[in-house]
């Protein structure tokens, strides 16, 4: 039992392996029971980590659940993982965002059905690993390894533009990331004590700020992709456009967090001096990012690429408060990671459906649908709402946090105006998502609403059912949340905002 | 280059030198698969000479004990390599002509870009 | 003092609305009903109870009911103050919003949808009583976008119909251009002050400048949810929804929350003068823009939408001159006399099967008795020729405009050589012509609604409301004329048992008083007989046009001022100039950028163009590998020679 | 020039493999042709090979007398490899000796080559079995011929003079030549061995002519007396003649490690030889060919490296030009096999990274283990893709075409563990985590961090970009589109190429997640050039 304990983030984290191995083993049969083992796993996955959320103890620059074992000490790094509250957060976003990905391709994918399993489970394994790790080596190993099941979710079963999508997509990530690989070899290299331990990195950070610069940068274009951050974002329409349902919901709901992920636990703190003189530049490009990903939906008539831009605006919300460098910005920052990652994971869900059942994207069919499904509407307006930041829905807390952050950032240069216009994006959101709305919803039935279109089926609640409660209760309740990060969230904070007051070497908060 | 004026080995060295650059040349420019394995045979054979000058002229008088024998040795050892590599080429100079029934080395390009 | 059991009064409607919203479909009518009426019945009766309680011990109520969030410095708490003032809109929003409902079960009873229907109304109660008793600005926020969303729902309620889904959307992006004003208002004071308590910021000492900018970005959201100059455009659209909504949401309570609002802050709003004059002239250019094109309007439900957004004006003119309890005293009456309208013009609409425009009406008296009646007690409030309470409110604020001494420390110039000592008269004299106007188009109204021969159609039978739809027009008729207590003025009730229940007593100490104390206590005859002058002017002209002709006056109207009617039959062709100036520009902007920035030059010139200018050169390079062994023999040689140029010569 | 006897333990391997190989050579002698009904390939997949011949091939199926059952050849070479492996991993850890009086070494570097040629022959043979089979080419010297080279290449990786790297090389090479023409199917493979043979042997002459300038300056061919002679200056005007040596000497095995302008050789060879011949040639000669390098770079003239003469700058330059066309020329390929010809150029050039990373003392070690592992890794990898492209290019090898992506297309549905499996070795080739080409990568990149090549680490890893492209490519083809019309299922002789294939893939993923297990074989062999 007390192995289990000490070992439960690595369960957790390997227990969709397990599953694809399983599913691998299996005869190619029709399907079903493949689907049916990769959702038992994945559900059995988000069960265990229910247990994390509650064995979670919060301290100062400590990890819960950390586990560090020897994996290659010849070459130099460990397998090391534990968990920090916004690892925490995100850890069990995608356990919870597991199930119901499975679940909602059921009816969708017929062909290939063993890929598609092992590529979900994979996948999730992945992110969680990229989300656990505490070794820079093996953080990069999970990193990259995310790439190649969501390369074959969306060139395999994606639509017609699939493989250009999917290309893309992985050699935008690519180029980033390989770049980031030589930042941390060389890290590694003038650490002083070849270590790849990212504890030990922290404390050791003597590096001097031109130096510096080179590696944030090194490390932020990789994450930047990832988030991801203008002008870098043009691959995340095309993916998320062909991707299938499932595929989107993970791009949105976890795999776009990576990077500001990232951002918050390797850019920013293993650089302070760096994030520190960056942080206007990161802030602009996240405004920029909101006020011109929310025109870009404005011009999209396809539904998915609309979506795909919002994300675009919800990110520059999150990066805008990564880099206001006050507690409240950046606490809302990862709030706002959360609630992006349910809202509009919900949102590509519900697109997912529809798509299901119309086979069309196209805006100028949609028309009406309201009349018909009137419970699909129910539930994708409340997802609206929780999408343009509605007050009582999860939306609100991370966006007014940002912002409000943002506006009182004594570190950030031009913090109010920043912040004055950032805000823009809670009236321009409003303009696209029930422009959207109407355009899908309301007004007299058209195309796609004919040939008898199907309300949600019960397996389909099963799926809804938990992001809109999710969206209501996060919306009211998100003080444990907000607890649960308190400790990370004010430890980079403050080292990054003291950055150029004391050599990074002397922070205390980073490991007793 | 002025230790060759000091040194008696200059002569076979140059000649060894001029050698090597005419069966190059011949292995660039020589249209016939025949001829262009010979004229590998004499760059190898320019080779010999060099070591069997520099073992005969010892540019290093305090040089490390056998190194003449070495060099002669090593003679050897080219002469015997050169012999195979000859029947290895020839044959498969054979099969080439098998398979299109000529030997001009310009005519080999089905293999390209 | 703090209690425990304040959260019920949003809470209980809310729960109505969760139960009517998801099971509703699948319960009796009657259930639906029971919930929604009991809901909000409950809620009232507690706002009663803690109203009835309030005293010298006990100024005020406060429940901290749970800490919604808090980061760094920032703690928002779901907390609710129950005092004089938002004890009494406590009852009004509730007390109305009661009546109402009881009024929808006879309005919305062939409707389908009549569940979501008073879901949505619920739920508006709950977000309405979130905004008032909220004792932060952020739980302000909350009811203040929960009621935006509410409107946007309830407009948009027959969604079928693009137009009226329009409408709602156009509604709720207008109200949030508002709430972006109202947001940005939040962080300069928790900036400023380091919280969001409405009691700590009016409490603290804020620089006129920062005071100045917060009380105009938080105005501007008054403008926004208040339907005032320039965003008051959602407003007559959003007449598409159901008339109680228009009744409930459009005219008694949402829109006044701007005004609310103001009141709330009143310190803020002193201690930055300048704002308080933008204030009350916004309101008083809103009062005669309005009014002027209300008295063109055909469609009975436009014509109180604009008298409403007049009406507002003046509110917001009494706000702005410094007697805020003059303008709150306003939102209370109009409150019942609106309503009534409203309510009224729904049960003719009701009784004319959907016909709203007024050009076929007429002659309603005798089939529309109590109807009737209760509009002509209504209009005789707003129009205050006999005071009642709508007289007695508006003549306060115009009398207070009159009067006040707010304005006589600001200035134009630098130097400070010229006061806006004049700004009160030129608002009083500009707030009496639209109280002419408004006189005017009420009565131009109710003639072409009520009084002639009806003009509609044979097929269309006129027919009376059934009683769950007139007892609350007459209870709201009642309570306009017994409004007229709380503007009577202090000399007339001193002594007598009515002193306490005066709106100025009553909340007294509630507001602050604008700088250089309140305006001294003027004698109000004379601003009452100008007042009854204008309005019995208003009354005789649309009675001289109107009574004997019905229609025909109209056609006088237009014979002589033809370009001016014109224009504002046209509503003065603001959406049109909006929809020129910003929206199209805007969409063009967006499509604009997609081409070129995305599509163009990050897609098309960098993303795609690299890649295949390498594929290009690989492809070029590739052609020197021509198969032909001599060449590769000759590069070797080449090779060879480098190096050894490298290492002999170079080196 | 004493001799004892004990230094043959040094070179066990080499010896191990040249005894099979003359055994197999022996048991021609006995072998009598015999009747199809009694012995030869079994029936049923062969001749379904068979059918897939193209009209007017010189292949007589019905020929009889049927040649005589050889397949026990194949499993006779891959014991003996078998055997030279263990032999060369089983004295890993030992000390340094010094063989045959410093004409030879026996060092941890030297075994872990000799172990990645062995394991190279070994998967070889099991792939070729197969191969040959189902063409019905086994035909005898195959297997010998493969012992030979793999014995060439042990000692190659042990040579410390100039002469025994010659004989070495040539051994390996002339074997591997007569493996290209091996198929005498159709035109290709005899111009492939006739293009590696004329500019195999032009590159060893020059190599030679620098071992006699290098023997002429120093007096002597030992690699030691070299660097002693380097250390003291040797006589007025020698530094000349041993920098021409230098030069020389180096392009002789640029030619061998096929690095740019010394490449051109490669695609043609590569793509007209045998696809199993091929993974064998990228994986072994590739291996000994660089651990050569290295030691006459290191250990040879060490102590030349620096400055603008020195050979770490010739090595950067190489590297540069190598990663960029190996990288560039691949893109435009449609050719699988020849893609991966250019390929193998693009790793020469990663491995000739970590070359220059050993110029100096302090990153050798960590330099030394990333090239081992990275020789190490592109071997398994390659040979297993070459394997997959072996079982693909059965049908075409007849017809004298090379494979095309559109050959590829769809393959995950008629085969989905090749198709697994291919996809596994290009992502490793790509470099990807979780597979043994990220972790070579890594220390490769690593070492080149350390030894503060930066620029040219970053110039690599934007190529490796380039490079995941085509890469990608054929994963796309073998999953994302659909089966061409009239593909058929290849049947028959799948199992052994199969299992090689597995064992590849098993390889490839055990080193990509357990990397510590090799790197902490090749702890010992890090140390090998100093610390």
């Amino acid at each position: 039992m007390a192995y289990i304990e000490s070992h439960l983030l690595t369960l957790v984290t390997f227990l969709p392996v397990l599953g694809a191995i399983l599913i691998a083993l299996l005869p190619r049969g029709e399907g079903g029971q493949h689907k049916g083992i990769a959702f038992l796993f994945s559900l059995l996955t988000f069960l265990l980590s229910i247990a994390l959320w509650t064995g979670f103890r919060a301290a100062p620059g400590r990890y819960s659940f950390e586990q560090k074992t020897e994996w290659a000490p010849a070459l130099g790094f460990s397998y090391h993982i534990g968990l920090d509250g916004v690892a925490l957060l995100l850890f069990l976003l995608t356990t919870f965002l597991g199930p119901i990905v499975v679940l909602s391709s059921w009816k969708f994918i017929q062909e290939r059905v063993n890929v598609y399993c092992i590529a979900l489970l994979l996948l999730e394994t992945a992110i969680l690993g990229t989300l656990a790790s505490l070794d820079l080596v093996l953080f990069y190993v999970f990193w990259e390894a995310m790439l190649i099941p969501m390369y074959l979710l969306i060139g395999m079963w994606g639509s017609d533009r699939r493989i250009y999508a999917a290309v893309k997509f992985f050699l935008f990530t690519f180029i980033g990331s390989v770049l980031m690989l030589l930042a941390i070899f060389w890290l590694w290299s003038n650490s002083g004590r070849k270590s790849f331990d990212y504890a030990e990195l922290l404390n050791a950070g003597v590096v001097d700020v031109s130096t510096q610069r080179w590696l944030f940068l090194a490390f932020a274009l990789a994450f930047a992709i990832k988030v991801p951050i203008w002008p870098l974002h043009t691959w995340l329409p095309d993916a998320h456009t062909e991707a299938p349902a499932a595929g989107s919901i993970i791009l949105a709901g976890v795999m776009l967090k990576m990077g500001t992920f990232g951002f918050i636990r390797y850019a920013m703190p293993l650089f302070p001096q760096a994030a520190l003189a960056f942080a206007p530049a990161i802030a602009v490009l996240g405004v920029i990012g909101i006020v011109y990903g929310s025109l870009m939906c404005m011009a999209q008539t396809d539904l998915k690429r609309l979506i795909a831009y919002s994300s675009v605006a919800h990110l520059g919300f999150v990066m805008l408060g990564l880099s206001a460098l006050t507690p409240e910005a950046v606490s809302g920052a990862v709030l706002q990671m959360v609630n992006h990652g349910i809202s509009t994971g919900a949102l590509f869900l519900m697109v997912g459906y529809l798509y299901e059942r119309t086979h069309t994207r196209d805006l100028a069919a949609y028309g009406g649908l309201a009349t018909v499904a009137p419970a699909i509407a129910a539930t994708f307006l409340v997802i609206t709402l929780s999408s343009i930041g509605l007050p009582g829905t999860n939306g609100f807390v991370g966006e007014f946090l940002v912002l409000i952050g943002t506006f009182t950032s004594r570190v950030l240069a031009g913090a109010v105006p920043l912040a004055v216009i950032g805000a823009t994006g809670v009236i321009l959101g409003a303009v696209y998502m029930l422009w959207l709305y109407q355009r899908v919803f309301f007004g007299p039935p058209r195309k796609a609403a004919g040939h008898g279109l199907q309300d949600l089926t019960v397996r389909e609640w099963f799926t809804v059912a938990p992001l809109l409660l999710a969206i209501v209760v996060l919306g009211i309740a998100p003080q444990p949340l907000l607890s649960a990060i308190k400790e990370p969230v004010d430890a980079v904070v403050q080292r990054v905002s003291r950055a150029d007051r004391a050599p990074p070497v002397r922070k205390a908060e980073a490991q007793p | 280059m002025d230790f060759f004026h000091a040194h008696q080995a200059q002569h076979y060295l140059v000649l060894a030198a001029m050698l090597f650059a005419l069966g190059a040349a011949g292995v660039v420019l020589r249209r016939n698969a025949i001829i262009v394995l010979m004229s590998i045979e004499v760059m190898l054979n320019a080779v010999n000479l060099t070591f069997l000058a520099f073992s005969r002229f010892p540019l290093v008088p305090n040089s490390p004990m056998g190194s003449f024998l070495s060099g002669h040795a090593a003679v050897f050892f080219v002469i015997a390599t050169a012999a195979a590599e000859a029947s290895v080429g020839l044959a498969i100079i054979i099969a080439v002509f098998r398979s299109r029934t000529s030997v001009n080395v310009d005519e080999f390009d089905t293999l390209k870009l | 003092m703090e209690v425990t059991w304040l959260h019920l009064v949003p809470l209980l409607p809310l729960i109505g609305a969760a139960i009517c919203g998801l099971v509703g479909k699948w319960l009796p009518k009657g259930w639906v009903y029971a919930v929604a009426l009991a809901s909000v019945l409950l809620s009232f009766l507690i706002g009663l109870r803690a109203f009835i309680g309030l005293g010298e011990q006990a100024p005020l109520f406060h429940e901290l009911w749970f800490n919604w969030f808090s980061a760094g410095s920032l703690r928002v708490d779901m907390a609710f103050s129950f005092d004089r003032l938002s004890g009494a809109l406590t009852l009004v929003v509730t007390g109305v919003g009661f009546l109402i409902h009881v009024y929808s079960v006879g309005y919305m009873e062939e409707d389908p949808g009549y569940w979501r229907y008073f879901s949505y109304l619920n739920l508006f109660i709950a977000a309405m009583m979130t905004l008032v008793l909220g004792d932060n600005l952020v739980a302000m926020f909350v009811g203040w976008e929960g009621v935006g969303l509410c409107s946007y729902l309830l407009i948009g309620f027959w969604f079928t119909d693009e137009e009226k889904a329009y409408a709602g959307r156009k509604a709720f992006i207008v109200n949030r251009i508002g709430d972006f004003g109202f947001l940005i208002g939040i962080f300069i004071l928790f900036n400023q002050v380091g919280t969001v308590g409405i009691a700590q910021i009016n409490s603290a000492v804020l620089p006129l400048g920062v005071a100045s900018i917060a009380a105009l970005c938080l105005f501007i959201g008054a403008t926004g949810k208040s339907a005032q100059l320039p965003l008051y455009i959602w407003l007559p659209d959003a007449m598409a929804g159901p008339t109680p909504v228009s009744a409930l949401i459009h005219a008694a309570t949402m829109v006044t929350a701007g005004v609310y609002m103001v009141a709330r802050l009143s310190h803020l709003y002193v201690s930055a003068p300048g704002v308080m004059a933008v204030v009350a002239v916004v309101g008083v250019l809103t009062a005669l823009w309005s009014a002027l094109i209300a008295t063109s309007q055909n469609d009975i439900k436009k014509v109180l939408a604009y008298s409403t957004v007049s009406q507002l004006g003046f509110m917001f003119i009494g706000v702005g001159v410094g007697a805020f309890f003059a303008g709150t005293m306003h939102l209370v009456t109009h409150a019942f006399f609106k309503a009534c309208l409203f309510l009224g013009s729904g049960a003719v609409i009701h009784g004319l099967h959907g016909e709203q425009d007024i050009q076929r009406m007429g002659g309603l008296r005798k089939y529309l008795p109590s109807t009737r009646t209760t509009f002509l007690v209504a209009t005789i409030a707003i129009t205050g020729i006999l005071p009642i309470s709508g007289f007695f409110s508006k003549d306060e604020i115009l009398g207070q405009a009159l009067h006040t001494r707010a304005f006589s420390f600001l200035t134009l110039t630098p130097d400070g050589s010229t006061r806006l000592t004049w700004l009160g008269p030129l608002i009083y004299a500009v707030g009496s012509f639209s109280a002419f106007l408004t006189s005017f188009y009420m009565w131009r109204c109710y003639f072409l609604t009520f009084s002639g021969e009806y003009r509609g159609p044979e097929s269309v039978h006129p027919h009376e409301s059934p009683s769950v739809m007139t007892l609350p027009l007459w209870i709201l008729a009642a309570l306009s004329v017994i409004g007229l207590v709380l503007g009577l003025p202090q000399a007339w009730v001193h002594g007598t048992g009515l002193q306490h229940w005066t709106w100025e007593h009553f909340t007294d100490g509630v507001f602050s008083r604008p700088r250089g104390g309140a305006p001294e206590e003027f004698s109000p005859y004379l601003g009452y007989g100008i007042a009854l002058i204008v309005g019995w002017a208003g009354w005789a002209c649309s009675y001289a046009l109107y009574f004997k002709r019905g229609l025909a006056g109209d056609e006088l109207l237009t014979a002589r001022i033809h370009v001016l009617r014109g224009a504002l039959a046209n509503k003065l062709y603001v959406d049109e100039l909006y929809d020129f100036l910003v929206v199209r520009p805007f969409w063009a902007l967006a499509r604009g950028l997609f081409r070129l920035v995305d599509a163009t030059i990050i897609d098309g010139l960098f993303v795609n163009g690299i890649p295949t200018l390498i594929a290009w050169v690989g492809a070029m390079a590739r052609r020197f590998q021509n198969g032909d062994v001599q060449r590769y023999l000759a590069v070797t040689a080449l090779g060879v020679a480098a190096l050894l140029y490298v290492f002999l010569v170079r080196g | 020039m004493n001799y004892d006897p004990n230094d043959l333990y040094g070179v066990l391997p080499a010896l191990i493999l040249s005894a099979g190989a003359l055994l197999l050579l022996t048991s021609e002698v006995f072998l009598r042709n015999v009747k199809p009904a009694v012995l030869g390939p079994a029936p049923g997949p062969a001749e379904e090979a068979q059918r897939q011949l193209p009209p007017g091939s010189d292949a007589k199926p019905q020929a009889a007398p049927a040649p005589p059952d050889r397949r026990y050849q194949a499993w006779v070479a891959a014991a003996f490899a078998a055997a030279a492996l263990w032999t060369a991993l089983s004295r890993l850890g030992d000390p340094a000796v010094s063989l045959f009086s410093g004409a030879a070494v026996s060092d941890g570097f030297a075994r872990v080559v000799a172990a990645v040629v062995c394991a190279a022959l070994l998967f070889s043979c099991i792939v070729a079995f197969s191969y040959l089979e189902s063409l019905r080419a086994t035909r005898g010297e195959f297997y010998a011929l493969a012992l030979f080279s793999a014995a060439g290449m042990c000692l190659l990786a042990q040579a410390t003079d100039l002469i025994v790297i010659f004989i070495s090389l040539e051994v390996m090479s002339l074997a591997v030549y007569a493996l290209c023409a091996y198929l005498r199917r159709g035109k290709r493979p005899a111009e492939a061995a006739f293009k590696y043979f004329i500019l195999g042997s032009f590159a060893s002459a020059i190599f030679l002519y620098g071992a006699a300038l290098a023997f002429g300056a120093t007096g002597s061919t030992r690699l030691a007396d070299v660097a002693a002679a380097l250390r003291s200056g040797g006589p007025s005007g020698a530094s000349t003649l041993l920098y021409a040596a230098v030069a020389l000497l180096a392009s002789g095995f640029a030619f061998k490690v096929a690095a740019v302008p010394f490449h051109m050789w490669v695609p043609d060879v590569y793509d007209g030889a045998p696809a199993p011949v091929t993974g064998f040639m990228a994986a072994g000669v590739k291996a000994a060919a660089f651990a050569t390098l290295v030691r006459i770079l290191v250990s040879g003239f060490g102590d030349a490296s620096a400055g603008p003469r020195g050979w770490r700058a010739l090595v950067i330059w190489l590297a540069l030009l190598t990663m960029l066309f190996g990288n560039l020329l691949a893109i435009p390929q449609r050719s699988v096999k020849r893609m991966l010809a250019y390929s193998a150029i693009a790793h020469a050039g990663y491995l000739l990274v970590a070359v220059a990373s050993m110029a100096s003392a302090s990153p050798r070690p960590d330099a030394t283990q990333g090239l081992l592992f990275y020789l190490a890794s592109y071997a398994v990898t390659v040979i297993g893709a070459f394997g997959v492209v072996a079982i693909i290019e059965r049908r075409l090898a007849m017809s004298g075409v090379g494979d095309d992506l559109s050959s590829w297309a769809g393959l995950s549905d008629r085969h989905p563990g090749l198709a697994a499996a291919m996809s596994l070795f290009m992502v490793s080739l790509a470099g990807i985590p979780p597979t043994a080409g990220f972790m070579a990568k890594l220390t490769v990149f690593r070492a080149a961090i350390e030894a503060g090549l930066a620029p040219v680490a970053i110039f690599g890893v934007l190529t490796s970009v380039a490079g995941l492209y085509y890469y990608l490519r054929v994963v796309v083809y073998v999953y994302m589109y659909p089966s061409a019309k009239g593909e058929p299922v290849l049947g028959g002789r799948l199992l052994s190429a199969g299992l090689a294939i597995a064992g590849c893939a098993l390889i490839v993923l055990w080193m990509g997640i357990q990397p510590g297990t090799f790197a902490s074989l090749t702890q010992s062999a890090a140390n090998a050039f100093g610390r």
